[in-house]
């Protein structure tokens, strides 16, 4: 069984050489997607990885898939046209937080709107990695970085948040080195019917080091993550001790679990209330929410599309007999 | 109302102009009478003029919309440079277009809108009725309003309703005065509209106008046209718009090469009858895109192109501008892409109705690094058609994204138009492997072409991008000598489609001369005209279809005469490509006014040019 | 006093013939903004109004203060480096629902995010109005159009949702023709210190006459409108006869007033969870909220700018010394 | 090791090239090379070159970074054509640069790294110490991972921060070979760094490889070279980068000028280091706004300048492609603005840190309509300060947008900058009238510019836009003839301009001759070192910073040649632009490799043009 995996997952590592940092968050990213195509075992022609521009956006080069390295923040829109042209692929868009948030922020708005099926990934390192380390949307207040040498001045945005407020039908979060957080993410994104958003907390060991260690590191780890399963209840902390419930107010508040038992919220991925509550929670006061955060149906675009498209972009008449059509006269 | 011609039938054409509020029905009432005239069996151009206002208040000069139409027996090659009549609707209908009259000219006006208020609202000090400013035309003075209530009085429609079927009425009246049949008419107007109510009411204004004309004593002021058939070659023929006939080509393209195709665009003036159009083409595996923005739409047709569709984006000014790092993305990854650009007046939102040449520089040089691409242009309505195929040939041929350009006139111009067969033109060639796939960057040797290798075939997995690419594997590479020889390669590769493209013919006039006038794109009708005009043996007219690159024969052609001259909608953009490219020094005739070329102006240039 | 207001309101109607259609709702929100500038009672030379390109952003020409029609989606952007270098101006970015949230949608986010302390008032006719009645990204699925004759495909953006998620620190709606409700959203706006995104439901006659009036007409006003008050309870209807309150599984409902007083909600500008519950609501479940929906207080770009700038944008030394400072030589 | 040279000091300049991984601190080891040889009193130029990538895998040839400095007593143009010492941290440095260098070149490896593990991933199939690949060159082995970890021992570094040291170890080694002290770089790296173990760990390497050169075997291996100063002129002088000039040179404007500068970016490469450095200028009244993109970078700078400061954007050809539309805006409201584009190679990603100088044509033609603007460019690292100032004065003397172009080679070179007193510069005047304000749209008669009215003054109140506007009174216009004179104004406005820039001079040779070598942007120190090593009086350097308009007596200038040459890093657009703007038809000589010209091209180049 292992052997085969292995097999498998070595399909989808390209000839091309890696040109990540030593150390970058990226490396781990990498491993797990193609060990997440192994085990979905598709056909790797019919998958393409479409991005745009960063370090995270080199991934496509990586991939022994089709890829389209494009420009920065347009990967979406890139990626809206194959799948429209072609909506059998199976579709991964990786973007970084400066790409799909920055520059890219509005086609990122119109593809979650829209709701193609697609995959998009998005690295979020809170840094510009490939231009060398400026602050990005997601920086926090205060980031010390070259054009920023006293601390970045604007508050920063919530990928999720962003997401939700898009009218997102899939928003997930996981860590960059977390395999099985992260692998499970991605198939769930796989799998999803529409714009999957995956956001990764991912290391960018030259510019940014340890920014999510306040969650990510060991010591954090038990008591600012909380993974969520749908259905079951928002349970953290060491051997499950802590919860989540709602105040009167609608508020979360973390709770000792055995003595609220009761009142802890069950996680829901269709609830957009809760999608809001667990997307906002910041250490210090609450854990961070991990794992498919939301999870709806709506209707697919492209299915729109080739439903009401009359002849399923497959020509019927000829031009010859439109033409020829309505007001026309003949002279001999 | 003085001296009256009774009728002008000794004239072989005649340039006629609607002018009202943009609420009045002036486009569709233009639009109508040109298909009656085509119907007709009489030759015709169309232009069309109307604010960028939606719908500005009732009665301003800035609200008033135009169509005018040039139709005779003779051959038609513009929309007529000053109307020999005139419809006013209303006062500022009057006022806007008094300059542009023939002296002489019939105005016909609907006195129930000469109301004080609508004169001030038009900027007259006095009725104008009063004063000596009609005095060189001739005035037909018709209650259009009071005419068209008390026709449909019998429907009991409101007065704003009522009112609406002016246009009608005054459209009845022009067939009459042209002896036009208004059968044609009446069907179209069963199929237009959807109320019954207001298709009895417009039938009814409609017969009313016609009816007027017919038995009233309107017969003994208003002359009466008839103009004997033109002298069409024998074909099927219809009246065709720019905007339309550029979807038609583009959706013949796709048949040619048997591929779907995908439109991406967003909208905006002129460019958006276009997306209008192919938005009602599903049948011919069309699809469309409305995107977020031009980015959006041009990357998505990149999408689309890279997944083996035929992308196309469309846009103006600034939406082509929002598309230039895109278009250079296009360059570098060799995706067949085509760019159309219906150009307007600028620079930045300008004169978003009005019409111009002036992204002719853009489109050969204004990206970043050296970028070159294939640039076509439009000349007349009907050409569309043809470019539109050479365009989607081009790109798919050659591998490249392709610009094509037309403006606001010619997309809201209108002539009759032979129909085409599309079984007498060449398919278009797809190199599209889908098997044995062994070099994928292997070019074809006589475009330089990469092979098209889309997503989903088997033995094909690849990866492009952006960044400057090895020649032979395709791989991303830094190398200095290999981005002189990727430079070398982008820049041969569009100078070698001059191999593949037909020589320039020229249009009018002997292959050697005194003067050549070269143009571009909409001014194909009125430089040819004039030419017609002057009949001079020892001018020719030059009309450049394929800008970039040149036809291979054109520099020799143009040595032949011992001048060229070069009007152009713009401050002389095509001059500075012929200098750069080969090497002339041509007299340029520049007019920057969102108006398109007189035929007398032209005619006085080339005269000026012959006596110099 | 009725006469003093009507002379001030006189200041702020420019000389420029007004250009909309007959009938438009531009017509009336032109109207009670003069009428609040009035109001407010700020030098006209001290007001600018910035714009992108549509038919309600026309109306910088309408009115009697500095105006900058600028292009199409950037006027959050012009808006943005206008008032960084003259902080103390009081700035409106008018703008449409095409404007704003299709090709505008990045700027509007960052905008937002940033919190500059402008008050960005957005005309939303869920139509292109100038470009001739294409769907616009407000547009409701199945939207006839020239661009969409067969009726639009995608699923619509809500604008108070979108800049919910975009940390939006007041979201507030209006009926065009509501002069009262418009008027007083426009002063809130106006003295929210912060950006200040007002939606304006705006009827274009021409191209999608009516859109709104299935909560706007007279009949559906009282039954389809809650028009909010800080601290007030969240009633409506006849007499106040219904209200809402919330289940148990986070969702809202509409229940009897009278039968359910200690249920209903208490509007609370402050609580993201409400905002997000107020602005999902919809006809004819549900009634549409109008006036301050979400008025928080966050940090303001421009004041962190120029808090954290050494010389508040006063040139303090010359470069004279600066470019002598540090390793240079001397040659004799 | 074999017959070695025990010093260059007859030469009278050297070309010294360090090479690493992106992580050697390679880039940073240069800088403080060059700050040391100025001090030392000698004249040089630097050139930068390094991957794409932050910090490609260690080893590996693409991750190869490389600093060149060309130094000695004479006039020092460039950063030298082949080096004549490498120093090789790797075998990829060393494969990467050998074929580079000038044959019997010092090349000074890094044996510590010279494993097999290294040799793999440089792709040398053999250890090239034991083949003939270096047999033309003098070899210095070194182990300098063994010399820096040894000499750091006592700190208790890991293994890799004490391998961080090993470029203050070379550095140490080279300021021996070259005869500097060691004390300024010491108190340099006191400031460089916070942490104390790392400042006191890099002393301790710098001094390490300074003694291993005095007093070990080195010293029978290693020339020395010691340069007498240079010949400079009198005054102050500092070492200063491309970019830093640049800065510098916009907040003289802005201090010429009164006004509070608001610089508005979006990171891209080469353009970066310019926000970078301007985000702690502060104190010079200069604000920086780092905003979502590039179109909000320039749209921020345009609401800037609106607001009465001075608005500048900078950027690099994708980015710059998406400020086209919003250039527009900018010309057609006649608000003042400075875009700088720092160009790349292209198209698309292309190369984003290689060199080249090819948005020209897309700087002067690459936007919708006729959309005049100001270009001007930079030719030296140090020349940026003066153009930059250029730039803004024009930009608000003449109410304009304008483009200023420099690249990514002129951004990271550096060479001594005989520092300016801005007390001797003329003031720029400014128009921002804030009382008794008559017409707001009255134009200045001699620059055709209107006045700059901004919000907050009492009765300016006015409105501007996108619209095409009324000559008079600035309200939208609709007008035909309108439109022309706003036309002919831009267009005009923007020529006359040649009226107020200094004419063109000519750097190097006589007035008139056989030959004129012109060239634009960073060729400029290549092009003046080959004419002064040819050193033929028929020969002249014209070098143009004014490229739109162009200066007055340019055409005549160039016409006093029988040949003209223009050499480019780009495919022919100065050329282009000479053609059309000057009917001159110049000989054109391309490169588009990414990397500067070298004398020795240029040499030849020249002499086949006049042997011809
Ligand atoms: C149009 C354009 N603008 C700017 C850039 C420069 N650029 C490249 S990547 C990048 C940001 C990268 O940040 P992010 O998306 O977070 O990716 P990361 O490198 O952190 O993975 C920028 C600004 C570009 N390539 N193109
Ligand atoms: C870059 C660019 N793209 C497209 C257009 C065309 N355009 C002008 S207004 C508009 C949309 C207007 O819609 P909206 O913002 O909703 O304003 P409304 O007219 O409905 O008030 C479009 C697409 C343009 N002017 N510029
Ligand atoms: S710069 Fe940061 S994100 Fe980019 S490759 Fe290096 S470590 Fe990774
Ligand atoms: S088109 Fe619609 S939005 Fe535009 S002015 Fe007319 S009614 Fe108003
Ligand atoms: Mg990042
Ligand atoms: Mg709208």
């Amino acid at each position: 069984m292992k052997n085969k995996k292995n097999k498998l997952e070595h399909n989808f590592s390209s000839s091309q050489e890696v040109r990540w940092c030593p150390g970058c968050g990226d490396y781990a990213v990498l491993k797990t997607m193609t060990q997440t195509l192994s085990k979905i075992n598709l056909s790797p022609e019919n998958i393409v990885f479409v991005s745009g521009i960063g370090c995270a956006s080199r991934m496509p080069y990586y991939i022994e898939t089709y890829g389209f390295h494009t420009i920065h923040g347009r990967a979406p829109s890139i990626a809206t046209g194959l799948k429209i042209s072609q909506p059998d692929l199976d579709i991964w868009v990786i973007t970084g937080d400066g790409d799909a948030l920055s520059i890219g922020g509005n086609h990122l708005l119109h593809t979650l709107r829209r709701n193609l099926n697609l995959n998009i990934i998005l690295f979020n390192n809170e840094v510009y990695g490939l231009t060398k380390g400026q602050f990005s949307p997601t920086s926090r207040i205060g980031t010390k970085s070259p054009s920023s040498p006293k601390g970045s001045i604007g508050s920063a945005v919530n990928a999720g948040l962003f997401a939700l407020g898009a009218g997102g039908t899939f928003i997930a979060r996981a860590i960059d080195t977390d395999k099985r957080g992260l692998g499970s993410v991605l198939e769930s994104a796989h799998f999803h019917k529409g714009t999957s958003l995956v956001e990764v907390f991912q290391n960018c060991i030259v510019y940014n080091d340890k920014v999510f260690s306040n969650f990510t590191s060991k010591e954090n780890a038990i008591d600012f993550q909380i993974h969520l399963e749908n259905g079951k209840p928002l349970l953290f902390g060491k051997d499950n001790s802590k919860g989540l419930r709602i105040r009167n107010n609608l508020e979360l508040e973390v709770v000792d679990s055995k003595n609220n038992k009761d009142d802890i919220l069950i996680h829901d991925e269709t609830n957009p209330v809760l999608s809001q509550l667990l997307l906002s929670m910041e250490p210090p006061e609450f854990p961070v929410a991990l794992g498919v955060i939301r999870k709806v149906e709506k209707q697919i675009y492209e299915n729109n599309f080739y439903e009401s498209h009359s002849s399923k972009m497959k020509r019927k008449v000829s031009i010859n007999s439109v033409i020829r059509n309505g007001d026309i006269w003949t002279i001999t | 109302m003085n001296n009256m011609k009774k009728t002008n039938i000794d004239e072989k054409a005649i340039t006629i102009r609607f002018a009202g509020d943009s609420g009045d029905g002036i486009q569709l009432m233009g639009a109508q009478f040109a298909k009656s005239t085509a119907l007709k069996g009489n030759d015709f151009a169309t232009f069309s003029d109307f604010p960028a206002e939606i719908r500005a208040p009732a009665g301003s000069e800035f609200g008033v919309s135009s169509y005018q139409i040039n139709l005779g027996s003779a051959k038609i090659m513009t929309s007529g440079d000053s109307p020999s009549v005139l419809v006013a609707f209303n006062p500022a209908a009057l006022k806007v277009n008094l300059p542009l009259l023939n002296s002489g000219a019939i105005i016909i006006i609907n006195t129930g809108a000469f109301t004080k208020r609508n004169l001030a609202k038009a900027k007259f000090d006095k009725d104008p009725r009063l004063t000596s400013a009609l005095s060189s035309f001739q005035l037909v003075e018709l209650d259009i309003d009071k005419l068209t209530s008390e026709s449909v009085l019998r429907f009991g429609l409101s007065k704003s309703k009522a009112s609406r079927c002016k246009n009608f009425l005054a459209l009845g009246l022009i067939l009459w005065v042209f002896g036009h049949d208004i059968e044609k008419t009446i069907s179209w107007i069963n199929k237009l509209f959807i109320d019954k109510d207001t298709i009895e009411s417009n039938k009814t204004a409609l017969k009313a106008g016609y009816f007027f004309g017919e038995t009233n004593e309107v017969s003994t002021t208003l002359p009466k046209y008839f103009f004997p058939p033109s002298d069409f070659s024998s074909g099927e023929y219809r009246n065709v718009k720019g905007s339309d006939a550029l979807a038609y080509g583009l959706a013949a393209a796709a048949e040619l090469a048997d591929l779907p195709m995908m439109f991406c665009s967003y909208p905006i003036t002129p460019a958006s009858s276009l997306l209008h159009k192919l938005s009602e083409m599903e049948e011919l595996g069309i699809g469309v895109f409305q995107a977020e923005d031009e980015i959006a739409s041009i990357c998505a047709a990149i999408g689309a192109s890279y997944g083996g569709a035929i992308g196309v984006t469309s846009s103006s000014g600034p939406g082509i501008s929002l598309k230039t790092e895109s278009i250079n993305l296009a360059i570098n990854t060799e995706l067949p892409l085509v760019i159309i650009n219906s150009q307007r007046g600028g620079p930045s939102t300008g004169l978003p109705t009005k019409t111009e040449q002036s992204d002719l520089l853009q489109a050969v040089y204004g990206r970043s690094a050296d970028a070159p691409i294939p640039v076509l242009s439009v000349s007349t309505a009907s050409d569309g058609f043809d470019i539109a195929i050479e365009a989607v040939r081009i790109a798919i041929h050659h591998m490249t994204p392709v610009i094509l350009l037309t403006d606001g006139f010619i997309n809201n111009s209108s002539h009759p138009w032979l129909l085409p067969d599309i079984k007498k033109y060449k398919k278009i060639a797809i190199n599209q492997p889908k098997r044995d796939i062994k070099n994928i960057f292997l070019r074809d040797k006589s475009t330089l072409a990469r092979p098209w290798i889309i997503p989903g075939t088997k033995g094909g997995i690849h990866r492009i991008g952006g960044i400057e690419k090895d020649f032979e594997t395709g791989n991303i590479s830094y190398d200095p000598d290999n981005h002189q020889k990727m430079t070398n390669l982008r820049i041969n590769k569009i100078k070698n489609i001059s191999n593949f493209i037909p020589n320039q013919e020229v249009s009018f006039g002997p292959a050697r001369g005194k003067l050549a006038v070269v143009g571009w794109g909409s001014s194909f009708g009125a430089i040819n005209q004039s030419l017609r005009s002057i009949s001079n043996k020892n001018v020719s007219q030059i009309h450049i279809n394929y800008i970039s690159p040149f036809p291979k024969n054109l520099k020799k052609l143009l040595e032949g005469f011992e001048k060229v001259l070069v009007p152009e909608m713009n401050m002389g953009q095509l001059s500075a490509l012929l200098k750069d490219k080969l090497n002339l020094n041509p007299i340029s005739f520049c007019k920057v006014t969102g108006q398109p070329f007189l035929v007398s102006e032209l005619i006085k240039e080339i005269n000026y040019c012959l006596d110099e």
